[in-house]
């Protein structure tokens, strides 16, 4: 009776499979030669100086957790996609549609707030 | 660190304790135009400061000079700015003149007139292009670079060489106009134009470009002229000089031409956008004087009587050219003997490369590039 | 564990080479290093006209994603030491052109104090591209003649296998 | 302004400042100035409304056999005309202060000359090699520089080919 979860247990086990495959075949055939020259940070050209690990500037992790939003927000939206058409067929358009509106608005609500606190630009103007 | 403030809306301002990031934008970046360094102190994205480290480059063409003689130094001076090779060949086909009084036949100054302006499209095609792919649009280096690669046909048809030309000689230029070469060359013009204006619409007015030229680097004239700036970036600022026009030398008072000027339209006067669009401006005038000099162009020889083993009279003498990235002061200093005694080359990018330090306090990181880009800036003319 | 050169010569092993040379002959991405009047070919090479991206090298930033290294002009001593450093950095197995005349022998400069003669002092060069500056063509030649060159290489089968670096 | 009438002005003011003028057989007439007062005439020259020359063009550093010559091109595109400056220094430290406060385009083009002929330009705000790199010994723009044999280790002499070539022979 749970036949109907066979697809996407095949789809599982095939992702697994060939993601196995790659990484399997790059460690048997990919010749790996790793010395201290070759593991010095990349730095255009020359040899690296100082430490990578200073607590740089806290706007990268801002700006990033805004992308993640709206990022996660829009992996929300193809799930719904993608069964659009059927809740149509079904005569439930109009009930679809306005789930994901709703959906969307909410969250169009916090780009309006993120966007008049000046978190989008990067030097911050604080309001005073 | 610090003491934490409560703004007017209650939010807590306590300055956060964020280390200053040094960075090396090195040698080998795509941004750099070449092999330019340039160590940034930044914090986040803002630049304290971008500091240049020059010299990778320094292929120490005036030494050689010195070991070469007059007229085996030719083929260096291509390198000396491998983009707009013709004007070094010019400057210094100009220098050994003037040091030894010869006069070039009217045909091969207009034949001289005709490369150097040529080179000049397509330097500032390469600068252009380049512009572009630095503000992250592909497409236009690829139209730059087809338009381009025309011009280096008809310029190969002429002298042999894509880059490095090497088609100038002191007392005139090496080689005749092959025939047929006249119409072909016309007709080029006349295909370039509405390119141009079809790269200038598509391009120029688009807001992402413009948001990200207008009102960055701004260069005042006074700075500019403090700094010793010219060509293009001086234009830029507002100043109208241009040698061939204030200081004529070659042919060039036969010419009627316009010197674009920087009017500050986009944002303040001297900005990126200006330096920008100077040189699109300038690609236009260089077609017009390619139109007169190639309809008046004389009859007669190319090449001055010039003694093989070439001694000029014992002296110093200095020539400025207007080269695609400004006057290029050629001064050279003779013994007499075979071998010139000293030779030293001022070029436009080693002036606009001293501003950058100070240019670049306050910018952002992507800001630096876009400034290299509009200072149109190139390693061997740095480093020579 | 890895099975490089262990395995004897049979079809399915030689086969496998030749299908793993094929592949990665046929995405060589070289590494942007353009040092002087070469770099304007190379552009010119990666430009519209003569575009090597139809043989599958398309342009890369940093030394990290590039498996060739294309030293287009004049090696100073200055960036010699910063050229050795880039070819440890990138990953194995890579491969470099020395296009022109002056990074495969100093070319006209061999008169300068401060240019080092020829690439090869630093690091091993595959491809020798004569001219100053090589045309277009002539540098997608020389990518061809490398693409020859990456087909003979062997890594399943005994013999020499990708180019083992040591530790310089 | 000729050359000539400024070199005649600066004499007028300068006196002893100005060592000697060569206008005659020479392409551009040039005044020789005594380097303690170089910064003085310089400012001079660029402060004055008649001369107004606000810009410093060109400047290089010369090796003659029994001195070392600083040469300064000025231009002032107000009254375009231009003049030449020329300082003469010992050849074994060679010193003159630097014009970096008149003109700021003076810094890197003294830096330049600092690395490649060896004058050392006092006050100079960031005195450091240019384009030499930074542990390089000597200065190579003299006319006695000798080529290092070789840089960290590589030899800056390539041995010609027609050596391996007979050596494959035989």
């Amino acid at each position: 009776m749970y036949l109907q979860f066979g697809v996407p247990l095949a789809l599982t086990i095939f992702g697994i499979i060939f993601v196995a495959a790659m990484l399997g075949l790059q460690k048997l055939l990919a010749p790996s030669n790793p010395y201290q020259r070759k593991l010095t940070p990349y730095e255009c050209g020359e040899p690296p100086t100082g430490r990578a690990w200073i607590n740089f500037n806290v706007r990268f992790y801002l700006i990033a957790l805004i992308f993640v939003v709206f990022e996660v927000e829009v992996a929300f939206v193809y799930p719904i996609a993608t069964v659009y058409l059927d809740w149509v067929r079904r005569g439930r358009a109009l009930y679809a549609l306005s789930e994901i509106l709703i959906f969307l608005l909410i969250l169009f609500v916090g780009l309006v707030y993120v966007w008049v606190k000046h978190d989008l630009e990067w030097v911050k103007k604080v309001p005073d | 660190m610090g003491n934490a403030t409560t703004t007017a809306n209650g939010a807590v301002a306590a300055p956060l304790h964020t280390e200053e990031m040094t960075l090396n934008m090195g040698p080998q970046h795509p941004s750099t135009h070449g092999v330019l360094r340039f160590v940034v102190r930044a914090d986040g994205e803002v630049m304290r400061e971008a500091i240049p480290d020059v010299g990778y480059l320094h292929r120490s063409i005036e030494k050689i000079a010195e070991k070469v003689g007059y007229h085996g130094f030719m083929p260096y001076t291509d390198r000396v700015d491998y983009v707009c090779a013709m004007f070094t060949n010019q400057g210094w086909g100009m220098a050994c003149e003037r040091l030894a009084g010869i006069e070039v036949p009217r045909r091969g100054e207009f034949c001289r007139v005709i490369a150097a302006e040529f080179n000049r499209l397509a330097s500032h095609l390469l600068s252009v292009g380049t512009m572009g792919m630095d503000i992250g649009a592909m497409t236009p280096f690829t139209h730059a670079l087809r338009e381009r690669e025309m011009i280096n046909d008809l310029i190969e048809e002429l002298c042999g060489a894509r880059l490095t030309f090497n088609y100038m000689r002191i007392g005139g230029v090496g080689f005749d106009l092959p025939p047929g070469w006249r119409e072909k060359a016309l007709a080029y013009l006349d295909h370039l134009e509405p390119i141009l204006d079809e790269y200038n619409s598509l391009i120029s007015y688009n807001k992402i470009y413009v948001e990200r030229l207008a009102n960055v680097g701004v260069i005042t004239a006074a700075e500019a002229l403090d700094y010793n700036l010219v060509g293009p970036n001086l234009r830029a600022c507002g100043i109208k000089w241009d040698i061939r026009k204030d200081l004529p030398y070659s042919v060039y008072r036969e010419f009627e031409f316009d010197v674009p000027v920087g009017k500050g339209e986009w944002g303040t006067l001297g900005d990126s956008m200006d330096r920008y669009m100077v040189r699109i401006r300038e690609m236009y005038q260089s077609i017009g004087i390619l139109r007169q000099a190639l309809k008046s162009l004389p009859a007669g020889p190319v090449l001055a009587k010039v003694p093989r083993n070439f001694k000029p009279p014992a002296g110093e003498c200095q020539i400025r050219v207007e080269s695609a990235r400004g006057d290029m002061g050629w001064y050279v200093v003779s013994d007499g003997t075979g071998y010139p005694w000293r030779v030293h080359v001022r070029t436009g990018s080693f002036a606009a490369m001293g501003m950058v330090q100070k240019l670049s306090r306050g910018l952002m990181i992507a800001d630096l590039v876009t400034l290299i880009a509009s200072l149109d800036v190139i390693a061997p003319e740095i480093y020579r | 564990m890895s099975l490089l050169n262990t395995l004897p010569d049979y079809v399915l092993t030689t086969k496998t080479d030749e299908l793993l040379n094929w592949m990665r002959k046929s995405s060589v991405w070289y590494m942007l290093f353009g040092l002087a009047c070469c770099a304007i070919e190379l552009m010119h090479t990666g430009g519209p006209r003569a575009d090597i991206d139809r043989f599958g090298a398309s342009p890369r930033a940093s030394a990290r994603q590039s498996d060739l290294m294309i030293v287009a002009g004049t090696l100073t001593l200055k960036m010699a030491l910063r050229t050795r450093l880039l070819y440890d950095q990138m990953p194995d197995p890579r491969y470099v052109i020395s296009m022109g005349s002056c990074a495969s022998c100093g070319g006209l400069f061999q008169l300068a104090y401060s240019v080092c003669d020829g690439v090869d002092k630093i690091v091993p060069v595959d491809v020798y591209v004569p001219g100053c500056p090589p045309r277009p063509e002539a540098l997608t030649e020389g990518l061809l003649k490398l693409q020859e060159k990456i087909m003979t290489e062997r890594w399943l089968v005994k013999g020499n296998g990708g180019q083992q670096v040591t530790a310089a | 302004m000729e050359a000539v009438r400024i070199y005649d002005r600066l004499k007028e003011k300068f006196g002893a400042g100005i060592l000697e003028v060569k206008s005659e057989k020479a392409l551009d007439p040039y005044c020789v100035v005594d380097p303690n007062a170089l910064v003085d005439i310089a400012r001079f020259l660029r402060d004055d409304g008649e001369l107004a020359m606000d810009c410093l063009s060109n400047e290089s550093g010369v090796d003659y056999k029994d001195r070392v010559e600083v040469v300064y091109h000025l231009f002032s595109y107000r009254h375009r005309h231009s003049a030449v400056l020329k300082v003469k220094l010992p050849r074994e430290n060679p010193a003159v202060k630097t014009l970096e406060g008149v003109w700021k385009s003076a810094n890197w083009m003294e830096r330049e000359i600092f690395d490649l002929v060896g004058v050392n330009f006092e006050g100079h705000s960031a005195l450091r090699r240019l384009l030499m790199p930074e542990d390089w010994v000597g200065h190579p723009l003299r006319k006695d520089f000798v080529e290092p044999l070789e840089y960290h280790g590589i030899a800056t002499v390539r041995e010609s080919p027609i050596i391996r070539l007979d050596a494959k022979k035989k």
